[in-house]
């Protein structure tokens, strides 16, 4: 690959690379602050009324108040629910003990909101829209393409559902819609974009956690926003995806958590499987070199 | 010509002629998403609108598209909800639009075991019939303590929240020139 | 908040980042207690001793705002030397009558000034049995009236003054008593205790949002009045970021109070006329046309509105039909209602877009009453429960009733939405917001302004030549409204323009321009104004962006537009703001008139020196510096000397049902309490039978008894089945399985529930025993996509006396693993239980 | 549809504690990070068999053809034909929208495993089946030599680039096998083509393919060890369950195979034999590594487990 077209690694202009003009829209994107995330779920209604995406079926799965479970064909929006103890000083100070066992955070988050014994977290989780994004290159028919925003779309006019971005995925993103057979996952409302408005999710969300706008704007507000909690004694508030040096050069949809990603149920390092491409034709064509050798090889010598 | 064209709309020419050889964003752009446009563009009104559920009472712009309702959003003028909404308020447009919404008026005869249909004039009719019929069978003129009291105890109404209040007075009005007294709502639930 | 008024919840959050500290009360750790700096797990039902901790911590360590307490609230008047308080007689104050369980609220009064019946409560109380007649919902939004001007002691030193009394009453309200009655420990409660009253007085406020988790307990009027109480002393009422707001639970739930679908008031809070054997309109003024404060001017109010319903009709010489009002003799309300449809005495009902056989408290109850009406009218989006309890009701399922023996004639009409019908929504915070129409209802579906005005036409019609007296009031009614389209809709905007009110020159813009000598007309007084100018003010949309932050250009505030109320307490006696920091409305010294981003709630021009002439009336009678303007004494009431059935002061009483004793008095419960125990509502006695606290909520992604939201795939697969929620702690003692089910059992019925094991919901620890608590979210019932038994079949019937509201709030049960029997079984185990717990079975079934 | 969720839940994630741990392990109620491949089975395995066996297959024609073995020509050609048809039509019946396999041409991705094997597919598809048609039919030999002969030269590929296409995913088990997978379906591949000889071919005739079966088993077998060797947690799944035993059985198979055609090659029957057990090794290969890499989406471990290995590495968080 010529260094143009990078599959990894930093890249300013995701949409220039693909082929847009110089004055192609700014790319953007969501910041989605999950600290004042309150699990209402609007986001998610709010995507399937736009999108028209379909129920998914009734199912209680007792994952606190989650019973959408995940990302996929029939969600692009996914709220997760997460408890945990936390030390609870009214407890401690007045002697009594509640027998709540040492479990939770390993890096106790320092900061959950004392008194309360517990913490819930929120967060709306989304197509990342990555700089690299493994679902688009390895698309076969180029249904998953770059659009001028720099955002990663699902053209439903092409997509024949080979199920190839499925794996691809280093987010578990992308699904297979039952019936239908095409890969389905969030647009970041691509029809309305071209429209000059906002994706109905960001419009929707009553606290703004999830935050539309370019990226570069949303970075530093995003970057705002944490030293602000950090000061405010939230040590534990990092950013997720937000940087552009990481293994899938940046997410488009980025987050600002309160635990680890795993806990969220995120990839804590996730890396973009085209960067290992070319490496990986390297291989296979060393192999395919041997197969060759050995096919030519077995006929060289006695005839019988 | 049309070959021609036919040719130049193959992504794979797009990608040898254009500039984006890798075919993964400009060159495999297809038909649907260049001629995309966001079913709200095209909506015959935009009315507004205020949300059904919970008494914040968020701004609502309703999308009408053929004499149907397409779209249900926030209005980001109201300085009250600023364009946002809960679940329940984004789903108002599955609400109204519901499949499972009766549309027809069910009568269901004293110890019927089924629904009927009616036509409404005559549902309207025999309510009228029946409110008249025990209003009368049912008046009192003075209580068992010779008090004047004027009403009826035969007719009651619980009314749900979500009236608007100019049917909240009709609603008052005409129960109260009925002598209907025993007439509630949800706030006193 | 965030649970239940998720969008409204936007601007806690925007505070919360701008610093302010967000306190969650409540029995269940929810979406709110998520985004709390503090959240405090408390036993359901017992707010009034948490709040009651509060404000003696306020008055122990003199952190009220003295100069507000004196100049606007009642604390410095002087009470009659017969009063005593429930300190003195062990949970009950002085007036108690143990036979009609109920109180002479004689002794109350302020010394020298007689406490005085309002509007409409002339009749003779004692006639009808106590618990049934009606309480302070008569006095309007004024409250009670009070004869005179109180003594007073502005030294606040006497000891049968306001605050003294407040003060020894409290005094029991400690740090661990709250521990002992709410389970919250000292520690905690005093870190609130610090937060509110640092965030209190001249440069700060602080404010209390409340919902249906206050108002539905037998002593669910006291509990907003501690609140009240609270902020009167830390002066948070009347100023910007204070208050005690009411986080209403459906669009448009506040305009059915203002134009009530409710028996005993009219609109604009008019009492309804009880029966008495000579009222005429001048006798039922009369108690208020002396009055001072605005309500003084009630028969202007009356009048109007009498006139804006009979018209012509409505004369001087026929005291503008006054007759016409029918007349109460006692509670009415909804849950007397279903009793009565039960006796036999109610034959008729009308269900207007309400499920009361999934809403409401005890739901087998609403369903026995439907089921033996004459007829039935049901108007809803949605097969609703209440529409098909005669086919497949749990009744029908467990054999008690059987579909071929209901006699019940059932109307099902269907309803138009919102989008299908143009109207106004009042908001919780008085705001009119009118809705246009998008499109037509389809099918035979329709509003229902379209269903009561074409039903009263009817009604006119078949009545047309009818002689007979109780006829008039229908035949003279004005019922003229023009219609619109093809269905023949009437115009809501000409029910606004009735509503608004009229004269001689045209709409009204004001409802000081309302006459009491029938040249004007108007429906609704407190909503004169919203049609000002033959517009449409409740359709002002002007964007948020573009005014100040308090937007008086989007919709219309009821009264005259005032977005606060109170608002002339935003500023010091003298009209200066408190502090730059909260300034809001003021005195405007070269303008001669009171000036701010808000419209006055007070006169424009009366100036902050103002003292009225003796003998001045209504708002006359109201100096410069009393800005609640519509109490008789333009003061805030720490101390209710008239108008509450259950005591001047809040105090702590146990729910009715309850695991423990109340350990401030020997008088356990509310001694007035509405109390109904009979066949299908019997009550669970305080023992081990029923051991565990229940409470009912809502979810976010429902809304309330889910007739618009059950039916919904986008909402139902969010939160797809009833669930209980209990501790982990619970659910090791009973071996309940985290998404197995659980059976929980009271004394009305059984209903099953698939079990949510949670830290969210915490045993409490007091007095040495543990409480533990079931959570019950209450939206389900058997039709629509997301099914489950409904939680209100397990409550009972049992009511605040002051207002009738359930307490649905804080009950006992059992719960036990696995479902619940089905069919007559069903009954069986619940008898197996009433039987343990010593009630009388139901053995006539 | 409920139902299979319903029982997922019957897993740890029951705990109502929220974020699960094991061995150290966070994770979200123990649900997949990933999603695990939607491809269809015995579609996409056998897709990835049958290739292989076309690949080797038309290159031994080829080779076969220059040297002169005609009865391998012949058994090398219909096997490269048959496994291509058969393999386009696996690859074309796990598609959702199969009436869009057309699409597949609708670009050239080099970036797409799929696509490049598209393209190397739908020509080799053709090329293979003209020359079993001038095979079979007589009809155009000289054409026929052609396309086998082009044949033969992409064959190489088929053989090794579905190992990239599985390798490009996140898929953890399948992507950190991508230095070895080519080898191993290479040498697979080698002895599958061997085994279609073996059973199609007169004994007197098989000497090439029996020493390519052995060449290739020597590759596969090496491949596979190097690869479990070298891949640490994420190579459990290749050694657990069912793919477990697929490969353990598919090493035995090719074991078999090979000693088989050795000390059987006189023997049509026992040449047969051998020639199956290579072609049933080959088979369950590809079923063998197709489900360990499902299992490896299906834990989250083997996502979370490496990536932090990785961020410590990197002195990270």
């Amino acid at each position: 690959m010529s260094s143009v077209y990078r599959l990894s690694g930093l890249l300013a202009d995701p949409a220039g690379e693909a082929g847009y003009r110089d004055d192609h829209p700014e790319r953007v994107g969501f910041f989605t602050d999950t600290s004042v995330c309150i699990g209402c779920k609007a986001c998610e209604v709010a995507c399937k009324e736009w999108n028209l995406v379909p129920e998914q079926g009734l199912d209680l799965l007792g994952q606190s108040y989650d019973n959408t479970g995940a990302l996929g064909a029939d969600s692009w929006r996914h709220v997760a629910f997460i408890e945990q103890r936390v030390p609870d000083p009214s407890v401690t100070s007045s002697g009594t003990d509640l027998g709540m066992p040492g479990i939770g955070a390993p890096e106790q988050p320092a900061a959950a909101e004392e008194g309360s014994g517990m913490r819930w977290l929120m967060s709306s989780d989304v197509c990342k829209h990555c700089t690299h994004a493994a679902c688009l290159d390895v698309c076969p028919t180029g249904s998953l393409f770059r659009t001028e925003f720099g955002t990663v779309v699902v053209q439903e006019d092409i997509c024949n559902g080979c199920g190839y971005c499925i794996p691809a995925c280093p987010y578990g993103v992308i699904g297979q819609r039952e019936g239908d057979g095409r890969a389905w996952k969030c647009t970041l409302c691509y029809d309305r974009l071209g429209d000059g408005l906002e994706p109905a999710c960001a419009k929707a969300c009553p606290t703004d956690s999830i935050q539309f706008g370019d990226l570069d704007e949303l970075r530093e507000r995003a970057d705002r926003r944490l030293a602000e909690l950090h000061q405010d004694g939230v040590g534990e508030a990092r950013l997720y995806g937000r940087d552009p040096d990481d293994g899938v050069g940046g997410d488009g949809a980025f987050f600002l958590l309160l635990d680890e990603p795993e806990v969220y149920g995120l990839p804590p390092d996730p890396v973009v499987t085209t960067r290992d491409l070319p490496a990986m034709w390297k291989h296979a064509a060393a192999a395919a070199a041997s197969v060759a050798a050995t096919v030519v090889l077995s006929f060289l010598g006695r005839r019988r | 010509m049309g070959i021609r064209r036919w040719i130049a709309s193959w992504p794979v020419y797009r990608q040898l002629t254009g500039s984006d050889p890798l075919g993964r964003g400009a060159a495999a752009k297809s038909r649907g998403s260049r001629e995309l446009s966001p079913r709200t563009h095209d909506a015959d009104r935009v009315v507004r609108s205020i949300c059904p559920y919970c008494a914040v009472g968020c701004g609502q712009q309703v999308y009408v598209s053929n004499g149907k309702v397409s779209q249900i959003e926030g209005d980001p003028d109201s300085p009250i909800s600023r364009g946002r909404l809960c679940p329940k308020g984004a789903a108002s447009k599955q609400l109204v639009t519901s499949p499972s919404r009766q549309q027809r008026v069910l009568y269901r005869k004293p110890y019927g075991t089924e629904w009927e249909e009616l036509p409404l004039e005559r549902a309207m009719e025999m309510i009228a019939d029946r409110v008249i019929e025990t209003r009368g069978r049912t008046w009192q003129e003075h209580d068992a303590r010779g008090r004047r009291v004027n009403r009826t105890l035969g007719i009651a109404s619980l009314g749900g929240a979500t009236l608007d209040n100019e049917e909240n007075y009709l609603m008052k009005k005409l129960y109260t020139a009925l002598g209907a007294v025993q007439v509630e709502n949800q706030a006193r639930i | 908040m965030a649970e239940c008024h998720p969008v409204g919840f936007q601007w806690v959050i925007e505070a919360r980042n701008r610093g302010a500290k967000v306190i969650h009360v409540d029995p269940r750790f929810t979406r709110t207690s998520a985004m709390a700096n503090e959240y405090v797990p408390l036993r359901a039902g017992t707010d009034i001793a948490f709040l009651g901790g509060l404000i003696n911590y306020v008055l122990s360590n003199e952190k009220d705002f003295r100069e507000y307490l004196i100049a606007y609230t009642n604390a410095p008047a002087i009470l009659r030397e017969e009063f005593a308080d429930t300190e003195d007689l062990d949970g009950l104050f002085s007036g108690f009558d143990p036979e009609t369980l109920s109180y002479d609220p004689e002794t109350w009064a302020y010394e020298g000034a007689e406490a005085a019946p309002a509007a409409g409560r002339r009749s003779d109380i004692v006639g009808d049995s106590p618990p049934e007649h009606s309480g302070p919902d008569q006095y309007g939004s004024g409250g009670a009236t009070i004869g005179a001007k109180p003594k007073v002691d502005p030294s606040l030193r006497h000891p049968r003054c306001v605050y003294q009394v407040l003060k020894r009453h409290f005094s029991r309200y400690t740090p661990e008593l709250v521990e002992e009655v709410c389970g919250v420990p000292p520690e905690h409660f005093r870190r609130v205790a610090e937060a509110i009253t640092e965030n209190s007085g001249r440069e700060r406020t602080t404010a209390f949002c409340y919902s249906v988790g206050w108002t539905q307990h037998t002593v669910g009027v006291q509990y907003i009045r501690t609140a009240s109480i609270l902020q009167a002393l830390l002066g948070n009422i009347g100023r910007p970021g204070g208050g005690i707001l009411a986080l209403r639970g459906h669009a448009s739930i506040q305009g059915s109070t203002d134009i009530p679908t409710l028996y005993n008031i009219l609109p604009g809070y008019i009492p309804m006329p009880l029966a008495e054997h000579e009222l005429d309109l001048d006798q039922f003024v009369q108690e208020d046309a002396g009055q001072t404060g605005f309500w003084g001017n009630m028969r202007a109010y009356l009048v109007s509105m009498l006139k804006a319903w009979w018209g012509a009709a409505a004369a001087e010489d026929n005291d503008f039909c006054f007759d016409y009002l029918p007349r109460l003799t006692g509670d009415h309300g909804t849950y007397q209602t279903v009793l009565n449809q039960i006796s036999g005495e109610c034959k008729g009902y009308f269900l207007v877009g309400e499920n009361p056989a999934v809403g409401s408290a005890n739901a087998k109850l609403q369903r026995l009453g439907m089921s033996n009406l004459d007829w039935l009218v049901v108007r809803d989006l949605q097969m609703i429960e209440s529409a098909t309890f005669w086919k497949d009701g749990p009744e029908i399922e467990s054999g008690e009733l059987r579909t071929e023996e209901i006699g019940t004639e059932v109307f099902f009409l269907p309803a138009a939405a919102h989008t299908e019908k143009e109207g106004a929504f009042t908001n919780t915070q008085r705001l009119l917001q009118w809705h246009h129409k998008a499109v037509e209802p389809p099918g035979e579906a329709r509003s229902d302004l379209w269903f009561f005005y074409h039903l009263g036409r009817v009604i006119q019609r078949k009545l047309e030549g009818s002689s007979e007296p109780r006829d008039r009031p229908l035949r003279e009614l004005v019922w003229d409204y023009p219609c619109e389209g093809e269905i023949r809709e009437p115009s809501a905007e000409a029910v606004l323009a009735e509503i608004n009110g009229r004269g001689p020159d045209g709409p009204l813009s004001m409802y000081t321009q309302l006459a009491d000598d029938g040249s004007t007309s108007c429906g609704c007084w407190i909503y004169c104004g919203v049609y000002a100018d033959g517009h449409n003010h409740a359709a002002n949309r002007q964007p948020g962006s573009e005014q100040s932050w308090v937007a008086p250009g989007w919709a219309w505030a009821w009264p005259d537009n005032r977005r606060i109320l109170y608002n002339r307490a935003s500023a010091d006696p003298a009209g200066r703001p408190w502090s730059e920091r909260k300034r809001y409305i003021w005195w405007s010294d070269e303008q001669r008139r009171w000036v701010g981003a808000d419209k006055p709630d007070f006169e424009p021009t009366k100036a902050p020196d103002y003292t009225p002439e003796p003998g001045a009336k209504a708002q006359d009678a109201l100096a410069g510096d009393n800005p609640f303007i519509m109490q008789t004494d333009g003061r805030a009431w720490l101390f209710a000397p008239a108008g509450l059935l259950d005591g001047p002061l809040p105090t702590h009483y146990e729910p009715h049902e309850s695991p423990v004793a109340n350990p401030l008095y020997g008088q356990g419960q509310n001694p007035t309490r509405q109390v109904f125990d009979r066949k299908y509502n019997r009550y669970n006695p305080p023992d081990g039978v029923f051991p565990y606290v229940f409470t009912t909520y809502r979810l976010t992604e429902h809304h309330t008894a889910g007739g618009m939201s059950r039916d919904l795939p986008y909402l139902s697969e969010l939160q797809p089945e009833f669930f209980c929620e209990v501790s982990p702690e619970l659910a090791t003692e009973r071996e309940l399985e985290h998404l197995g089910w659980a059976t929980i059992v009271s004394a009305r019925t059984a209903i099953e529930a698939r079990v949510l094991v949670t830290d969210r919901i915490r045993p409490l620890r007091m007095r040495g025993r543990t409480v533990h608590q079931v959570g019950l979210p209450y939206h389900w019932g058997p039709n629509g996509l997301s099914t489950g038994d409904a939680a209100n079949e397990l409550l009972s019937v049992v009511l605040d006396p002051n207002v009738h509201i359930q307490e649905a709030k804080a009950a006992t049960c059992d719960i036990v693993p696995g479902r619940r029997p089905r069919g007559e079984s069903l009954q069986r185990y619940v008898d197996s239980y009433r039987r343990r717990a010593g009630i009388p079975e139901e053995a006539d079934r | 549809m409920s139902v299979p969720r319903k029982e997922a839940m019957s897993e740890p994630a029951r705990t109502p504690d929220g974020p699960i741990e094991a061995d150290g392990i966070r994770s979200y109620y123990g649900r997949p990070i990933l999603k695990e491949p939607v491809w269809k089975v015995p579609d996409v395995p056998s897709y990835l068999f049958l290739g292989g066996l076309a690949g080797a297959s038309a290159s031994m024609a080829s080779v076969a053809e220059l040297t002169g073995h005609r009865e391998l020509v012949r058994v090398g050609r219909l096997a490269a034909a048959g496994g291509a048809l058969a393999s386009v039509g696996a690859l074309i019946h796990d598609l959702g929208r199969p009436a869009r396999f057309l699409n597949m041409l609708r670009v050239f991705k080099p970036t797409s495993p799929l696509s490049v094997g598209s393209w190397i597919l739908a020509p080799f598809s053709g090329l293979t089946s003209a020359s079993a048609g001038a095979q079979l039919t007589g009809v155009l030999p000289a054409a026929g030599r052609l396309a086998g002969g082009a044949a033969g030269l992409l064959g190489p590929a088929m053989c090794t680039y579905t190992a990239v296409l599985l390798s490009d995913t996140a898929v953890p088990s399948w992507h950190e096998a991508y230095p070895e997978l080519p080898f191993l379906f290479g040498g697979s591949a080698l002895n599958s083509a061997a085994g279609a000889a073996l059973v199609g071919a007169r004994p007197c005739a098989t000497r090439p393919a029996i020493r390519m079966g052995l060449l290739g088993s020597g590759l596969e077998l090496a491949a596979s060890s190097r690869m479990e060797r070298r891949l640490g947690v994420v190579g459990e799944p290749y050694q657990r369950g069912r793919a477990g035993a697929l490969l353990t059985a598919a090493r035995a198979l090719t074991v078999a195979g090979a000693v088989l055609s050795v000390i059987g090659r006189r023997s049509r029957a026992a040449s047969a034999i051998a020639g199956v057990a290579y072609l049933a090794a080959g088979a369950c290969t590809r079923f063998g590594v197709f489900r360990a890499g499902v299992n490896s989406a299906r834990d989250p471990r083997y996502v979370v487990a490496p990536q932090r290995d990785r961020l410590r590495g990197r002195g990270g968080g």
